[in-house]
């Protein structure tokens, strides 16, 4: 199969979509003119394929959301990109009290099919533009939320959000962008809600999405050297989320971590580790633990940042941790 | 506008003023709870707007919408059955008095938070644009709703997009208790000018007059001419919501508008003038007292939505190990026995 | 003994602040001309005492945060009150990217010496009026969060909220205001970050806050007339999270329920749920149960409102469920 | 303004423009990471802005604020030492370029988000005012940033509360790749109609108009006039940040604007002809180049950050209980024994 990057297979999933239906539209920041299109070139090329379809934006996130959304109601199968998931902030209203609602709120009335894409990520961009909101969105009914970590996810994916009838918010990776994977010619979809063995094994549970997915494989790869294989679950999606993969692997190692981005306090993660705790309890030789951010805004220092984030070693010390320590 | 017209535009407003005041009756009867947002000296504004309009052009409002429903193709029975949240109502008791909705008849709903329904607003009329459907949007607001970002955000984008849209402020001149003055720096009718938008103030008391400014915005909006803006004066008899005990206006403010009544100076000065008699409108006013009558009735004697619906439409299309809720994944024994430690 | 109401409390604490340092405003919708001031009340009489200091502000919450923010920036203390939690989502950006984070991102340069007040609550008010966000705020560095259950502890919050050199959400309960209880005339104030026992007992340990607190307290009636005695500890503050009662009290009674008004998934009671997994993970004899708001937006039909949320009866079933399953 | 002061413009231009220069170079270098907004092109707007102002006036801008930062009293040391994430920067490596500040002199930072700073201005004029500090605020934006709800929330209430206070957009007609036309649908000059406010266009590339107006609208808010919106128009040579490829403009454009150099063109029209001496400007030529060099120096001996100051200041209060980032009490032994089961 021809490996591509998770970028190209998102532009892909675009592309194939818009040609599939004329009522996909794509409306972002800096999507047509910069850069050729887009600030982290999602878009790129694009709009000249698709000309009207294809626009440029003011900066107004509560507008960029609010307005995808009435066009939604209205007939149109928006994507909306917000250039990151920081500034989704600034359109949280539209998100949590209307494109999460209008639906069952009036009562099936409302249909949107409407997408949000957004990378998280970081790269020395410091405390406001460094964050992850997983757990915020996946607390959301309303909301699918989908989190690829390899090239073929992100298009399955993107392609599946971009049909389904309810909103779906697509956080993507930006440090992820340039990873490249196998991905076929054909069409192809990945269901929503779904979640995956990225690895076989029977040490430790490694329960993770997105970027600290990838994270997750190198850790297995440290720790195979040493002879101890972990068993890797990507959630894929966060909501719905299905744990059954996580609570099956768990029955077989009895130990799991969950490894998230997200600050930990209240983050995605404790959802995942109350949720095991309760459905396992007696699976587990140990408490289910957590590998997450640090509860701090984002510095920009080099060794600060190095700090605040988990990586691969901070997987491989944590389940060396689990494996010492006996309850 | 024939004299069938002009009836049907007094009936209409005598209907949403009976449907108030009773919804007002059956709050203190506790049939009704939550907010509950009147529309009682307001009725001129969606009457003569709504009788502007396409059967099928959008509309959407903020919470003070039962004028709204009933005028966009909800009944009494509808309408009243949402505010007692009975499975008959508008949207099967869900969203209550402030998110009455009819979508079947192009009417997406009041909206509960102050400014955020005008980005949706404006994503109607250009969803209107790109499919080429020739409708337009309708969006009202209040004059409180003039301050928040989502105003700006969305009349700006409007006016970049040249979008076929309306901006409606049903401007009573009350946000809640604060005064106009206390929330607005400038007259209402300067607020569009940032946007180099269409704009006119228009007398809301007087339902004539509201309709032929939409006709006028509304020809705008169909024949490519983008955005407008309406400062429509009016004014509200009943606090801001039934819990509101309404001290900071004055009793002579409240009378000196009710000498301007929509409903009776429309009946005076037009309907009257143009032949229509007495007995003509008492006919009308005793169906319309009958027709919420019943309503009461038909939305007392419905049911409560039934509890298995609860989660039915959080999504419209699920998915495979999706809980109702779209929560979490459960496996099919909760609490399982695993091995022995 | 004295009673007040909770309300009260909180005026009075909002009245001795502003006495004691002139430097206090207050700023919020209709807290002046709205029915004798403020909409649930909270406020009423206070613009006729400090007239220029207690001012009705437009309809712009993300204006009303900011604003108080760069006040707080220039030297003042501002209290903004906004109407309900419901509304912050608007002024979300606000409150996430900027009151939270001045303070460490410009490396102690500033202080945000500011309150943010704001009532949850429900009460037919339906999906878009009727909502719970303790666990999103208690996510954020930089912020403390108090949840005041009784008119005691609201009174002293709120005053050492106000006295706080960093910025404070104040989550008060619409359905708790009517609520009375002791506040004694003397001053005192309740230190921010410190858990109670508002009930003693041996069987199961509940731990709350806010109006589920009260609904614990009720069960633990009821129950203890089944001789079954619940053992309340209310955190009091989500942020700084004390849980050092929980587990001092899950020690001797080996089970926990968190009892919480939030939507379940990756809400507050998922936290705490994590955690005490993790520290107490040999003291449980069940795991940690959570009674949560279901995962659904809020109808307005009183049958619907009422299966939403968890009351005391939710909580002495989860009670029993959980003393009854043998693990 | 006598000579010194003018040769001070010119020598803070330059220094901005060196230290520009110089900070790309150490991007290339991989000294500097994350985004890297440069101010050359603009240099005029915050030097002229910043000569009218009292030492003590409020300043708050957005992310692209090196040049702010060394007008309102950081050295080239400090900020470069920012740019470099060192213990030694304007918030000793913390904020890093977009967030430089220097509270001391009263510069409240640079901000990251998209108008976000705007209300927060709002509130520190609000503060003067009620405090009767009589100091000022100017809060300066891109042209990109008046899109978006803050602003309107924020120009709407300054002017209700009538603040001193001065919004300033930099109109360099570009937010990122996105003209001006396709982002904004009026004029510059229209956007604060809405609000009644005292506006004035300013030419961005001439310092001393710069100077002018501000002087002007400054007054205008020391005085009890409220506030002011000025339309600064100006140009960035360089792409938004480091990471633009910057495709989208045009080399005949760009050119266009460097014709209209802010610092030749005020040493060429201005200094020259008031009898400065080439000599004197090359010799401070020579001392801001120095001065660069030594703070590109003085960056990369800096020391990082310690790591256990990582947590400093996310509370400014310590309470009891409190972990240092303010999350989860943790008892002393993490995972204890407890009883057997
Ligand atoms: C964002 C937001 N803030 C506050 C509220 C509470 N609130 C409901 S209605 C209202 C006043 C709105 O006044 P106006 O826009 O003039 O409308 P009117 O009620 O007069 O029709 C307020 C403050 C809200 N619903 N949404
Ligand atoms: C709310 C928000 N949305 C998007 C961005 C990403 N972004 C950063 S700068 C920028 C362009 C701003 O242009 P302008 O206001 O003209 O300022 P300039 O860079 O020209 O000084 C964008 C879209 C952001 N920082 N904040
Ligand atoms: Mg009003
Ligand atoms: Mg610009």
């Amino acid at each position: 199969m021809p490996e591509i990057t998770y970028k190209e297979a998102l532009k892909r999933a675009l592309r194939e979509e818009m040609t599939r239906d004329k009522n996909v539209v794509i409306w972002g920041e800096d999507i047509v003119a910069y850069a050729g299109g887009g600030a982290y070139g999602v878009t790129t090329g694009l709009a000249k394929e698709f000309p009207d379809r294809v626009r440029d934006v003011p900066i107004a996130e509560e507008a960029i959301v609010g307005v995808a959304l009435g066009a939604a109601m209205g007939g149109l199968r928006p994507v909306a990109e917000i250039m990151t998931v920081n500034f989704t902030l600034v359109a949280w209203d539209q998100i949590v009290q209307h494109v999460a609602k209008v639906s069952h709120m009036f009562n099936g009335q409302i249909k949107a099919p409407m997408v949000i894409r957004t990378p998280n990520g970081h790269g020395r961009t410091a405390a406001t533009h460094s964050q992850n909101f997983d757990g915020w969105f996946a607390h959301v009914p309303g909301l699918k939320v989908v989190v690829p970590a390899t090239p073929y996810d992100a298009k399955g994916l993107l392609k599946s959000a971009i049909r389904d009838d309810d909103p779906v918010v697509v956080l993507e990776s930006i440090n992820l962008y340039a990873t490249k994977g196998e991905v076929p010619d054909a069409e192809y979809i990945v269901p929503i809600g779904v979640s995956d063995y990225k690895r076989r094994g029977s040490a430790v549970t490694i329960v993770s999405w997105g970027r600290m997915l990838v994270e997750s494989l190198k850790a297995a790869e440290l720790l195979s050297k040493e002879g101890i294989e972990l068993e890797v679950v990507d959630l894929r999606s966060l909501r719905p989320l299905d744990l059954s993969l996580a609570l099956e692997s768990v029955r077989q190692t009895h130990r799991i971590i969950v490894v998230e981005e997200q600050m930990r306090t209240v983050g995605m993660g404790a959802e995942i580790a109350a949720s095991i705790q309760e459905m396992a309890f007696n699976d587990l030789d140990a408490p289910v633990a957590r590998v997450s951010g640090l509860d701090v805004p984002m510095p920009y220092a080099r060794n600060l940042e190095r700090a605040t984030l988990p990586y691969a070693e901070t997987v491989v010390e944590a389940v060396k941790a689990m494996i010492q320590k006996q309850y | 506008m024939d004299k069938d017209g002009l009836l049907n535009l007094y009936r209409q407003m005598q209907l949403i003023r009976a449907f108030e005041d009773a919804s007002a009756q059956q709050y203190t009867r506790a049939k009704i709870g939550g907010f509950l947002h009147l529309y009682n000296g307001q009725e001129a504004v969606a009457v003569g707007a709504s009788s502007a309009l396409n059967p099928d052009d959008d509309v959407v409002c903020n919470y003070r919408d039962h004028g709204w429903g009933l005028v966009r193709g909800s009944t009494a029975r509808e309408v009243m059955a949402e505010l007692f949240g009975r499975a008959t109502g508008t949207t099967g008791g869900r969203g209550g008095s402030m998110h009455v909705a009819n979508v079947k008849h192009h009417f997406w709903g009041g909206y509960g938070i102050v400014g955020a329904h005008l980005p949706l607003a404006t994503g109607l009329a250009v969803a209107a644009q790109y499919l080429g459907t020739g409708r337009i949007t309708l969006c009202s607001m209040g004059d409180g709703s003039t301050n928040i970002g989502t105003f700006h955000a969305a009349l700006n984008w409007a006016k970049l997009w040249n979008a076929p849209i309306i901006f409606m402020v049903e401007n009573n001149q009350y946000a809640m208790g604060t005064p106009y003055e206390i929330h607005s720096p400038v007259p209402m009718s300067r607020k569009a000018a940032s946007y180099d938008m269409y704009s006119e103030d228009v007398d809301g008391m007087d339902v004539m007059a509201v309709r032929e400014a939409l006709c006028r915005v509304a020809d705008r909006a169909r024949t490519g001419q983008g955005p407008s803006f309406l400062n429509v004066i009016t004014y509200r008899y009943r606090g801001h919501s039934m819990a509101d005990p309404d001290v900071q206006r004055s009793k002579e403010e409240i009378n000196l508008w009710k000498q301007r009544d929509p409903i009776t100076s429309f009946a005076s000065n037009v309907l009257l003038k143009k032949g229509v008699t007495t007995a003509e409108l008492e006919a009308i006013d005793a169906a319309v007292e009958a027709e919420v009558d019943d309503a009461v009735k038909f939305a007392d004697a419905s049911p409560e939505p039934a509890r298995d619906t609860l989660f039915n439409y959080v999504y419209q299309q699920p998915v495979e190990n999706m809980q109702i809720d779209g929560s979490l994944f459960k496996p099919p024994t909760l609490y399982r026995n695993g091995h022995a430690r």
